[in-house]
């Protein structure tokens, strides 16, 4: 007997420094509380986590006493067991995108940087320039740089060539959760780029993360769409097995479609018939 | 004696000449939870105790916090 | 804190004598082989197997030889893990579903029955009558009834009605791997029943087997999309992974869809905006 | 020259003793006004128009005074331009639908009959069994029978068989204005019938009507979509419009698909290329 | 009487100095023949009509013979009847685009431009970078800048903040005729622009352009799915119709889409029932 | 005298032996714009002046209204 | 002597009055690998030790192969 | 006497000192019908007749033709 069932184990992807034995990336924002966030990432087990760079919030102190820095979000949640990457997310030029890059470089202690220039206070969607200036910069400075795109396949192909690690399209507007908008751009992008393309921003069920790891996408990037749930913990391991699931169906590769209806069961040998 | 800055994007009035060092630890800041800019540039470990503040310098005290996209 | 991330264990799923905790039914036709197939099944681990009764062929005896029985498909696969579902695959009219589940029944010792009724040689799709007359004798014959039908939203009522312990819609024309065509209906199927709906035929990827669970399928039946996988092992345990993550997702209901765009990192704190 | 381009005129459909120049099948129902659905009638300029009957409402008479039937929404509108298509709409029974057909036969004085037999109140979709039976006995008496059914394939083969002169599948639950829910079933419903297939039911847009006519429905028939329009007159002729440029369309063949991009500009002779 | 079905209008689109009545805009390319062109135009009526500009084949002379130019394909086609739109299709550069747009102003004696650059010889998508500095220096120049691009939304807030007069986002690559692939990226285009949105390449069928003109475009540009019919006049004459219809549905206003099926036929007043 | 029938399905009081063109008449109902069914049988045209209503009888008067699906 | 009967839908001649059992193991079939139908009538277990085979039978023997749908 | 220039991109031999017109009527072009760029710098109407071909000259004769997207 040729095939045997062994327990299977999928190939890590490397990206940078990281290595992602699971392709789920693991958002930490919009938790409804540290101890969820904590305890989602306990079940996802994601490889990398997201976070972001914001001012210390430097509460004005009354007079002679000592002001007070707010209980940060994270406080509770242990980052130790993961490898972290952090965001630009909030700048809306590439002067600025760079800026909080040096910053989360020197807070993370590591080269990995997602990078996100907003072009549209209202769809949160990127400036095509900006960001294609920000990952030229940044890579420039030795950055790892995962950069954070539209489906614009052109713009996908002109963001490998200055460099970027990794290319980031969006499956939808972020934090809408309305799933892949396109399913056209979002293959030819897979198919066309050689860095791995990681689908971000939009997912919103586990079906469609394991849909855009069928099509070939090397990970996802997954936030809101856990936050928001009503059960996150349960959800994002829901998320991590799709993932999961999804890069297995790719490897194996998928029947092949028919238009004709074909019998699973033979066709001959019914009584009666 | 106290001089003019501006910390993260507001005007604030901090002891003239302290470290940085001391300035995060006056105000009860874990140094090791956050990172400094200090006039555009971002100051790793040991430096936060050379560099001091003067009048007019721009101050930012950031953190890492939740995010995703 | 009052979030744990323990273990999570999925209800199993009750259908008469049978009880599923996996909730992917796993056909047994149309494999390159047998050693793949057993090897499929301990890779999925499903709860619940489908396959056929046939004619055994007979072969002609030369004269003063004893004919020979072929080698039965299913010779090297280890059954006696699983529970059996028999179809009545190849019939065409109620009378010929009835008959072949009284085989089934003697020759795999259960109640279960998977009715079919194929009305259409082209598209194999399911006879409305015929599916519902021999859903009803078999009823009162005291099987456990799960019928194949289509995504006709009364039909499904009307197979309730008459006894069915599941429903089994299709999603697409049996073979096609098409994937689910008529999410609108599906839904209302789902929505409407009190017994278990099961997708059955037509799946072709496990995203698509995710999707309708988390629609609120109870299980989904998958043959073709295993078997002519070019890797079913792998395959076949991506479904299972996939089906698991659906069920999953569907506890832990999804975020809200938002028209509007939403970051899921802070908009203040942003240095330099 | 070969090509030359004349007025160019669609051949009408016929169906029993109706001839359709105008492929649009106007209902009547649910719009503001009687004279809104007259201005209509006009922008649209359908041959077929689609009407119900109903008890006439006899107001209870005072002691003493004649009893008052009430003003018919149809009152102000002139039917003589148009073929009657009754309805059996209301008609959860073939007996009830069979019923109303006689009467409807009686007040249009015609044989054209629509069958509509609901199998489920709330989503309004059709009794397979009831609509099936109710087709063979208006067949049996005579009527030009055009038959309301789910998008099942097998079923609309059964009302063929059963003959029926139109086979009328719902693009989605009535009154909805969904659009085409399932494509591949509307399809091979097209495809394998051979009497006219006329898509009714949950069009919501003249684009959605468009679209049905280029698979090859023979005609469509549209009620809510215009009655419930901002501007029923104006979205009356849209459709009118939008079916004549489906069947053109349908006509015409379109252009392959193509997965390759192909410019329809000359690729050389380009200064400074 | 309120409502009165007269002959309706609807308003023509202004583009600069084009006035478009008709809101398909034809293309050039493609066509079997110039006579077959000619008939098309002469079906569709559009106002304003594509064509590129290219190098005149110069066929090298024998010695002592004077040198031929092949026949023109636009030779047999009576353009004065249109406003024309040169494209700068061929460009892969902002220059290049720049130098064929100013010798289209010279040919067509207009400053409608056409602006292509294209970023990707494979998928023929658009260069962000390239078209928006062609878009900068052409508006500069005293052009009417149309501007070819991707679904990408801020690339199109860009290109109007450029001075663009109408912004064209291909629905799918150019020549594939996939028809619209990101629904939600061209609806908030349209919502966001002030300027006319005219969706360009890769509309399939008249449907698909009677879709994207009830969302709201301000007119379509066809060629390939036209030239490429069996009968490219009747398709030219459905866009055309399809076009039309579009537009006056999207400004009569669609029914509401109700997820509760809804009677068009009064429920009360059955007999029997 | 009066008889008691079933009007459109509710209970009604008509004058005993009265023709069914009679009845539609005295109710203001013009025939051309209705169908009469009596006692399960549709009648057309001149058969409305031969039928007369008797005790018991159901009586369905029915006109065209709008409708489509 | 043999006698006619159909077979799996076949004609088909077997010894006459042999019990469906000896005629599945004439043929190398192992019994608990199929299931037996004599004249639209299933056969279980010992039913095949006592049930014989006469002229005109319709015999049908099968066994579950793999399907799906 | 004849001179070298780059005629459409293409090393072409024209008559030294010849006007544009002169040149496209040589070649049996309509001038209506197409569109010359010399030197880089589009030319129209009149100044056809005033520009002369001089070696080295970049010269690009275009017309309208067929296109879409």
């Amino acid at each position: 007997m040729t095939t045997v069932a062994g327990p299977s184990t999928l190939q890590p992807l490397r990206i940078g420094a990281a290595t992602l034995g699971n392709r789920l990336i693991h958002g930490t924002g919009r938790f409804p509380s540290d101890a969820v966030l904590q305890a989602c990432l306990e079940a996802a087990r994601p490889d990398l986590v997201t976070l972001a760079i914001r001012r210390l919030a430097l509460a004005p102190a009354a007079p002679g006493e000592v002001p007070q820095a707010p209980r940060n979000e994270l406080a509770g949640v242990d980052l130790s067991a993961f490898t972290l990457l952090p965001n630009t997310a909030g700048a809306t030029t590439a002067e600025q995108a760079v800026r909080l890059a040096r910053l989360a470089r020197a807070a993370t202690l590591g080269d990995l940087i997602k990078v996100e220039v907003i072009g549209d206070e209202r769809t949160l969607l990127p400036d095509p320039a900006g960001t294609l200036d920000a990952t030229r910069q940044l890579v420039r400075e030795g950055f790892t740089v995962l950069t954070y795109t539209s489906d614009d396949v052109v713009l996908a192909l002109r963001l490998e060539e200055a460099g970027a690690a990794a290319v980031m399209p969006g499956a939808a507007p972020i934090g809408t959760t309305l799933g892949p908008q396109n399913e056209t751009n979002l293959r030819l992008i897979i198919e066309r780029l050689t860095v791995p393309v990681v689908i971000d921003a939009g997912l919103g069920v586990p079906s469609e993360a394991a849909r855009v790891m069928e099509w070939g996408a090397a990970a996802v990037l997954v936030n809101t769409a856990i936050a928001r749930s009503r059960d996150p913990v349960e959800m994002a391991r829901a998320f991590s097995e799709a993932t999961a699931a999804g890069r297995r169906a790719h490897l194996a590769g998928r029947a092949e479609i028919s238009l004709q209806a074909a019998a699973s069961t033979p066709a001959t040998g019914v009584p009666g018939s | 004696m106290t001089v003019a800055i501006v910390l993260n994007g507001e005007p604030a009035e901090v002891e003239a000449g302290i470290t940085l060092a001391a300035f995060l630890e006056n105000l009860g800041i874990d140094r090791r939870r956050v990172v400094v800019e200090h006039n555009r540039r971002v100051l790793r470990g040991a430096e936060l105790e050379a560099a001091t503040v003067a009048r007019g310098d721009e101050l930012e005290v950031l953190q890492l916090v939740g995010g995703g996209a």
